[in-house]
């Protein structure tokens, strides 16, 4: 119990301990269910113990951190549970639930004795890890990086991470090197270990170092095969996806396995199911390099020939056309000449004609006119010298018609005519006496009758009394 | 005195007497001697026509002959 | 006297002639000379239409002749 | 008076002889001189009608020979 | 005068003196003269066409023989 | 002038002679030189079109020998 | 030329070749260097594909002397 010094109560360290396992075991009386992060299992393969170290981390700070035991029938027997679930063993680095007693122990003091694990909520943390994996690559911008490499033209050196003695190594060189199109690979092996905790600092390791000489390759290609589908769980490592993701060279991977693929897988270049199928897309990669090339002989060839004719049949289609169409216009030309010929010989003929025409209407015009105008004149002295005729005869008769007219006048005037009715003329001295008083008695006068005269003398005279 | 006289004149003499005649200017002892004048005029005429009718006829007979 | 006349000159004088004949213009003692003149006028025209008319056919006959 | 003149000096005064005498502007006593003329007239562009068809033809037929 | 004339040249003016014919502007008395122009005018491009003919034979000829 | 010329330019310059002659660009007095040139162009094609069917049948011969 | 070439631009080259040449881009003119190079570059490749040049004691010197 405890003793007085100097006034103060003093405890032994044991009585302390026991104190505290009192205390504890009065007040932890039943088991937990627990979760933490194995750090490490600690597993003494000797005793067949685990002494795990579990911690609490809170953004990646230690927060908590306990001891515990797991004692190795339970060990065993949950190992074989978490590989049965898992296809990965009890680890370091994983999440687990599992159920403890609190026990303290007064020399090695407080730790959580484990009596089981549920392997259900490591699988979903193994799960939950992948995904953060993928998460934060993705976040980093990383995740597709390897996809983006550029893979040379034709992969043809090839840096191979295996295990020499693997089954996978041997499928894959069986491909590469016997494939029977003759095609040319350079290859060299850098050894890792492929699975388990171990493969992903072994696997960095030879990445860092194909690193260095990175210029002599074109692809790195990871190749297990034929180790079963355990210990798978470090290629969705963040770690190693990364470098990975990160790396230079395209990496195609070939790991061979039943399981849900790995984000190594996912980011990787190229990832096949099989070593094989990775060697067969390396082969394709040459295929697709090489099939072009003869191809492209081919086409060449065809495309060259094809062309050269093409070119002589247009050549040649041209020239006929040039032939043609200058022919044609030669022959237009003359056409259009012997035209002008024709029409000037047909024009010429018709000015003649149309000229003699023209002379013998003249020649008609004058003969007619001439004969019309001498024809009228002929006429107009015909008429003249008839009218002559009888303006002649008109005249002498009217000279006969007033002759004779006169002529009857002076007849009727003639005085023989009244003498012959007994009628006479008496003259006295030569004058014809009109009156008695121009008589004297025995005046001589002479008295004419109508046959003759007679002389008498004047007896009496007897003047008439009115 | 045939052959001075003109028709003309003669014919134009005739007429004159003629006029004479009919106006009574002429005495009787004149008019038998005007009368005789007349008379010998008229002959005159007579003569002339007679030989301008024959001289006309012939020529246009010639005339007409000659076509 | 019928060189120099022309057909022209004669036939006015024909017209002229006959004219005066028609309307009594001319005398008796005149009329013998001036159908002598008609008369000559006359033959001159158509001696002168003949002519022509000859000289014109033959012209155009030699015409026709040369073709 | 053949060599100077030329066709078409000929056939105008050969149209203008025609016109008068269609018109009567030619008097009896020029027709005939006239229409001498206008004989001649046709014959000196008859005549040259023919010496330049026979020209024309000839180097006409020349040419067809050639081709 | 065959030297210088282009066809054109020769061309054209065959068709102006053949227009000219055609729409009776020429002469008789040029006619002769224009018809041994335009002859001539045909004559040079009768040669000219048919030394091109021969020209394109020839080279198409050699053309079909070496090809 | 084969040296420098190009079959494209050749075989264009032939074409924009046939367009050309085609489109009665051309006349008869350049007609001459033209085909003349196009001759040349012609067989500059030809030319080239066999040297070339030449090398490349060669160069194939070449390819296939090597494998 | 042989010896700077990469594989990977031969191979590249051989294929605008061979686009341009299906295409109808490459003039007769260009036609034969085109095919020359084509089989030059198709050398160079199918070279490429039996061959590798790389040494493994050379890179394990690399190996060692870095690291």
């Amino acid at each position: 119990m405890s003793e007085l010094i100097r006034d103060k109560t003093v405890f032994t360290l044991t009585e302390v301990a026991k104190s505290i396992q009192k205390t504890i075991a009065d007040r932890y009386t039943s088991a937990f269910w627990i979760k933490a992060e194995m750090n490490k299992l600690n597993y003494y393969s000797h005793s067949g113990h685990c002494y795990p170290e579990l911690v609490e981390k809170v953004n990646g700070r230690v927060v908590a951190q306990m001891r515990s035991t797991l004692w190795s029938d339970d060990y065993i027997n949950i190992n074989n549970r978490f590989l049965k679930m898992l296809n990965e063993p009890l680890k370091d680095g994983i999440k687990i639930l599992f159920q403890a007693r609190i026990k303290y122990d007064a020399q090695y003091g407080l730790s959580l004795h484990i009596t089981d694990i549920d392997p259900s909520f490591t699988l979903g943390d193994l799960e939950k890890e992948k995904q953060e994996t993928i998460e934060r690559l993705k976040k980093e911008g990383v995740f597709d990086l390897n996809k983006k490499a550029v893979l040379s033209l034709l992969p043809q050196r090839l840096a191979i991470i295996s295990v020499e003695t693997s089954k996978g190594y041997a499928d894959f060189m069986e491909v590469i090197e016997k494939n029977p199109f003759g095609y040319k690979f350079f290859h060299m092996l850098f050894p890792a270990i492929l699975q388990g905790e171990n493969a992903i600092d072994s696997i960095n390791y030879q990445l860092s170092r194909i690193e260095k000489v990175k210029s002599h390759f074109d692809v790195v290609a990871i190749i297990r095969g034929g180790g079963g589908d355990v210990g798978l769980s470090c290629y969705n490592n963040y770690a190693m996806a990364k470098t990975i993701a990160l790396f230079p060279l395209p990496v195609v991977t070939g790991i061979g396995h039943a399981t849900n693929e790995t984000v190594a897988e996912m980011i990787s270049f190229q990832n096949a199911i099989t070593p094989t199928k990775i060697a067969e897309f390396l082969i394709q990669k040459f295929h697709n390099f090489a099939v072009p090339v003869s191809e492209a002989k081919q086409q060449i060839i065809q495309e060259a020939r094809q062309q050269l004719l093409d070119a002589n049949s247009l050549l040649q289609s041209e020239a006929k056309l040039f032939k043609h169409i200058t022919i044609g216009m030669i022959q237009r030309n003359k056409n259009l000449v012997n035209t002008h010929t024709r029409s000037m010989i047909q024009d010429a003929g018709y000015v003649f004609r149309s000229e003699r025409n023209k002379l013998s209407t003249a020649r008609q015009t004058v003969l007619k006119d001439a004969t019309n105008q001498l024809q009228r004149a002929k006429q107009e002295t015909g008429n003249l010298h008839q009218t002559f005729v009888r303006g002649s005869k008109t005249f002498l008769a009217a000279g006969n018609i007033s002759l004779q007219s006169l002529e009857k006048n002076i007849e009727i005037m003639n005085p023989v005519h009244v003498l012959k009715r007994g009628y006479s003329i008496s003259l006295l001295n030569g004058k014809a006496i009109r009156s008695t008083g121009e008589l004297n008695e025995n005046d001589l006068i002479t008295t004419t009758l109508f046959d003759g005269t007679f002389e008498s003398t004047v007896k009496k005279i007897l003047p008439q009394q009115s | 005195m045939k052959e001075p006289i003109t028709y003309t004149k003669a014919f134009e003499e005739l007429q004159a007497i003629v006029a004479e005649i009919e106006q009574g200017e002429i005495s009787v002892d004149e008019l038998s001697a005007k009368v005789k004048r007349a008379s010998e005029l008229i002959k005159v005429c007579k003569e002339k026509l007679t030989n301008t009718e024959e001289d006309v006829n012939k020529i246009l007979k010639e005339l007409d002959a000659e076509g």
